[in-house]
């Protein structure tokens, strides 16, 4: 089997930004993603999420290019203000044109 | 109900069982308790609160002419232009937040909260006393033009503005303007022979529902207490006087456009009432750097228990007494 | 009720609370609202329903003789195998959809959707009607048929076949027939007696909880719509046509069978419905080639909201109507 | 009711809605059914029962003098001792289970089990017998000392001892006792006047509600039952004979005490009940080594079926036999 | 510490798929597994999982080679007529055997 | 973007467990953690976890060496006699000083 090298983003941020993180995941051309619910807590503590149902994690499987792109992105629109974090991990998927 | 005083108003409040479970919400919190009503049961209750308050407006409604409505809700509009210019400009005094933190504030407080206004029907309901059933109408109607004149004062503080048709879009398509207009639609429609087919639920169990929600939102509101101390003792003050100036012009209000000491007194309530579901959410988006750890704080922290447990039956003592100076019953 | 025009039943219809709160839903779609009820607190009202419909009829069925009822049950297998066979044919005149997105589609319209034969047992109860208690047992019955039909339509034309040892444990213990079946049985073991102590819970708030879902259930038809574009018009034909027909039949088998108006009228509403619970869950599993976009599209945003809105009025007047013509009631 | 045989009880117990939901649950995984309650669903419900069932006490307690009550109270917390200690040398002679499982077996039989007792409440309920309304003030007490004394018990066997402070403090914030204690105090202050306003939920819907809950507390007690065959019938004999003894225990107790024939049986009910929320948290973070397949198994596995199914109405026969015995009415 | 390697296999499918997932994981040897709940959006876009509850993220960590045989299931059994996507990932664990 | 990298610790336990791991977490210096709510199996079967509410899965992204530190007191005071099992992967961040 045939195995593609693909990078995962993942996003931790809070529900309320759901929407707007998905319309710009998807202007940056994701071929998918995976939300699951989530709560937590980071340095910098308290926020919206106490209400208005905790965090949403993001996971997204892509290429390199646009996994760093995705990270630029956040860093200019979500990370400075937003309860938000993110990380890169490496994986291999079969079905590479999938991806 | 003979002209009471305001001790007994307060006494009977605080006996009552949605603001006990309020303070038993409190006391878990305090004792460290793990109890939570789960999330998906608290949203789902919001909607049946929402829904089912907009629906027993809207058969209300239905019986309301424009003629004995418009003053009211031209009032209801100055109040919401008025309320969060008001507290935009106190909130200097008190506090010393930039501009974009107090028209985070302004937002909130120019808004309404549900759960005190409901409250508050429960309290003027089981006391017998009458109010005028639109009163749900105005509720929706002060839900949106204070969070608007908040984004505004802040908007000019803010270097890049405020995305404001993304904003409103989320406002007015957010689930409590939906869900409190759709409700009054459907209550209009269907009248009373259609409520009576759904009265069990959205009326028989209303105050038992509202029980448990206030015992949920005891805690949320016990878990932002640690921060009342650190967001300072200016916060604490602007967030009980305020709704007792906030209160005294929403009754004067009232009783200016002729509504009942009852109406009036809700009317109070909502004016000095202050958003906890719809404004923080719109403030977060649009003004990202306002802190929640301050308009959160200061609505669900202190102003929400202050008026639910003190406030109500003030407001209503209020459009008592001003209902008598002026000749009403 | 006297025997009422078609116009003044679909208006009656109409301005119920549940069927507003449906329009509610798409509404509240349309304008992008993020409107939702929770999935879980969805989940748990589907198992009130289902489970409360059994027990009501369960009580109701331990007062029914086999001899008033054998004949109707034979009549509703008969329509169980019969519209799935229909639904397969006429889905070919209307569309070029292959024999396996066939077979799906004629699972769905052969089984049978428990909300529209809630709506419809809401609707004759408002009205006064009386419909023998015995009908939750013909829909225990109608789901499962109808199912196995559609599936060896479509396996015929599958390579490979179906694994039908697994397919129907799924149906047969999924949770439709579980809580109908368990519920009949709880409500014929309770009896009236029993029955009484649950009463406030699965009696007087159901039309309410039925509101409430249904405002979720128009969220869900109203996220299929852009769909229905994308899948044509002959879909809709399909899907606005056949339940026509499927409810005449069911209405005559009723009449037939002896059944009042208002039972022969729910037979119709059983016959002309199609599954959007047991069915979508089976075809998924069995046919995976079938398109979800093409059945739950039909069943959930075509027939659906075409029987939620104008079906049930109109399989009513049907069943009066010919109710009349061979001098019943 | 006359003095009734126990079969009749037994069958009246059988067929009542809640028996036959939790039934419905044991079939349903029998025939390897996906149906269950949401989780969030099920925890609303259970702080639903348990803040309801409070209340309820609480306003039956504000009639209750100190001098009616106190000698109940002295029973219960001699019950709350004697019954651990009991379980934990009885539950050697049918098992070789180490002193940590004991002591943990211990910990659950000494504890009581809400739901059980709710279930029975409703039996005397809907039999038109009377019971203290403070009977919900024993059960608030007796869950937690058979906890401490069968951590304790277990600790002496454990090197390292327990983190009592850890666990104490666990149970006594945990919801059980939050809910059960403030809806205590919540009824108290609120009185039959505040109860009113929200008796249509928590009063009229309680018996259907609960039906619900079985039935998920059905499956979760099917699931259990194939660890049974594991555990060995040592275990199967422990759970069914003990609570017959202490449920007679309770039953002494309660006559003794000065309670009536209801009220004695509810005493024997929460002395044969087992906890299945408080005690098996507490329990699992106290004694990790303790094997919850062993605790749970024989809680939630046998001696709860068991007592819903066979032990509630004997446990009314116990003081309705007793009762007369000793010249009670 | 000692740290030995293991492969994460991340699958992501339709929520009706569970017990059949399940089913086949324990037959390919799994030693565990971890579901958690989730949505999201690929490239076949919409399907049943708008009504049923969604999706299901699965998350099992396993010596390499019964990662890569789960993944031939995966292709042989649900990729092409499913809502699926599964992705390899690297990860350590102390405990070797209980992997 | 300058990319850092940094250790992923994922640990799936009981959720009864939640607040005594989160507590243990702060005190090994975890810069945050994100929780999302779970079920499996194991090797060790069967739990408290059927009536309690399932598994919690607690992902946390930090430096190697409280990673390390993390899974050793993990395996002192968890592995033993809870269901817990943990794993750790590598990841890349920008804002290294986040994390
Ligand atoms: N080091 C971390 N590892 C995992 N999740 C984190 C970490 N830091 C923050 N998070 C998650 O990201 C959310 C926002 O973090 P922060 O922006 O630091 O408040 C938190 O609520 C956590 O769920
Ligand atoms: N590139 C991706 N990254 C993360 N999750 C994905 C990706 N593609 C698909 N998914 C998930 O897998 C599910 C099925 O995808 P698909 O089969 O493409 O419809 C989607 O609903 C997503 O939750
Ligand atoms: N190999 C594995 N891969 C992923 N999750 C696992 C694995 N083993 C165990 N788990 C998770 O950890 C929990 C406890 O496992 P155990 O301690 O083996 O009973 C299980 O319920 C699973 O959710
Ligand atoms: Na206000
Ligand atoms: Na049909
Ligand atoms: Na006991």
């Amino acid at each position: 089997m045939e195995l593609t090298s693909r990078t995962v983003v993942t996003i931790v941020a809070e529900s309320a930004l759901e929407s707007r993180l998905i319309g710009d995941l998807q202007t940056a051309g994701v071929p998918g993603y995976t939300v699951t619910p989530a709560h937590g807590a980071g340095v910098r503590g308290q926020r919206e999420g106490d209400i208005q149902g905790g965090n949403i994690r993001i996971e997204t499987v892509l290429p390199h290019d646009t996994a760093v792109a995705i990270l630029s992105m956040l860093q200019e629109k979500y990370f400075s203000h937003y309860a938000c974090v993110a990380w890169l991990s490496e994986a291999s998927v079969v079905r590479g044109e999938h991806f | 109900m003979e002209t009471t005083s305001v001790v007994e108003l307060a006494i009977a409040n605080l006996l009552s069982p949605p603001v006990l479970a309020f303070a038993l919400g409190l006391l878990a919190v305090a004792i460290k308790s793990d109890l939570r009503l789960p999330e998906p049961v608290y949203q789902a209750i919001s909607i049946y609160l929402l829904l089912g308050i907009g629906i027993k407006g809207g058969v209300a409604l239905r019986d309301s002419s424009l003629q004995e409505i418009w003053l009211p809700i031209v009032v209801t509009l100055i109040l919401g232009v008025l309320i969060p210019l008001g507290a935009y400009v106190v909130s200097s005094w008190f506090t010393r937040l930039d501009a974009i933190n107090r028209g985070a504030l302004a937002a909130h407080y120019g808004s309404t909260s549900l759960v005190t206004f409901t409250a508050a029907l429960v309290f003027i309901e089981s006391s017998g006393q009458f109010a005028e059933g639109y009163l749900v109408t105005l509720l929706a109607i002060l839900e949106v033009p204070g969070i608007i004149v908040g984004l505004l004062l802040a908007s000019r503080a803010r270097k890049g503005g405020i995305a404001w048709g993304e904003s409103l879009q989320e406002v007015l398509s957010g689930k409590s303007i939906v869900l409190l207009v759709g409700g009054l639609a459907i209550g209009a429609a269907a009248g009373s022979v259609g409520f009576a087919t759904i009265e069990p639920f959205f009326g028989g169990l209303f105050t038992g529902v509202l029980t448990l929600f206030l015992l949920e939102l005891g805690i949320v509101a016990g878990r932002r207490l640690p921060d009342v101390k650190k967001t300072g003792w200016g916060l604490v003050a602007f967030g009980t006087l305020f709704p007792l100036v906030a209160g005294l012009a929403g009754v004067a209000g009232g009783l200016a456009a002729g509504l009942s000491v009852g109406g009036a007194a809700l009317l109070g309530v909502l004016s000095a009432s202050s958003s906890y579901i719809a404004a923080p959410t719109a403030v977060r988006l649009a003004l990202p750097e306002a802190s929640p750890g301050i308009y959160l704080t200061a609505s669900l922290g202190i102003t929400f228990p202050f008026n639910l447990i003190a406030g109500i039956p003030l407001y209503y003592w209020y459009a008592e007494t001003l209902g008598g100076l002026i000749g009403w019953n």
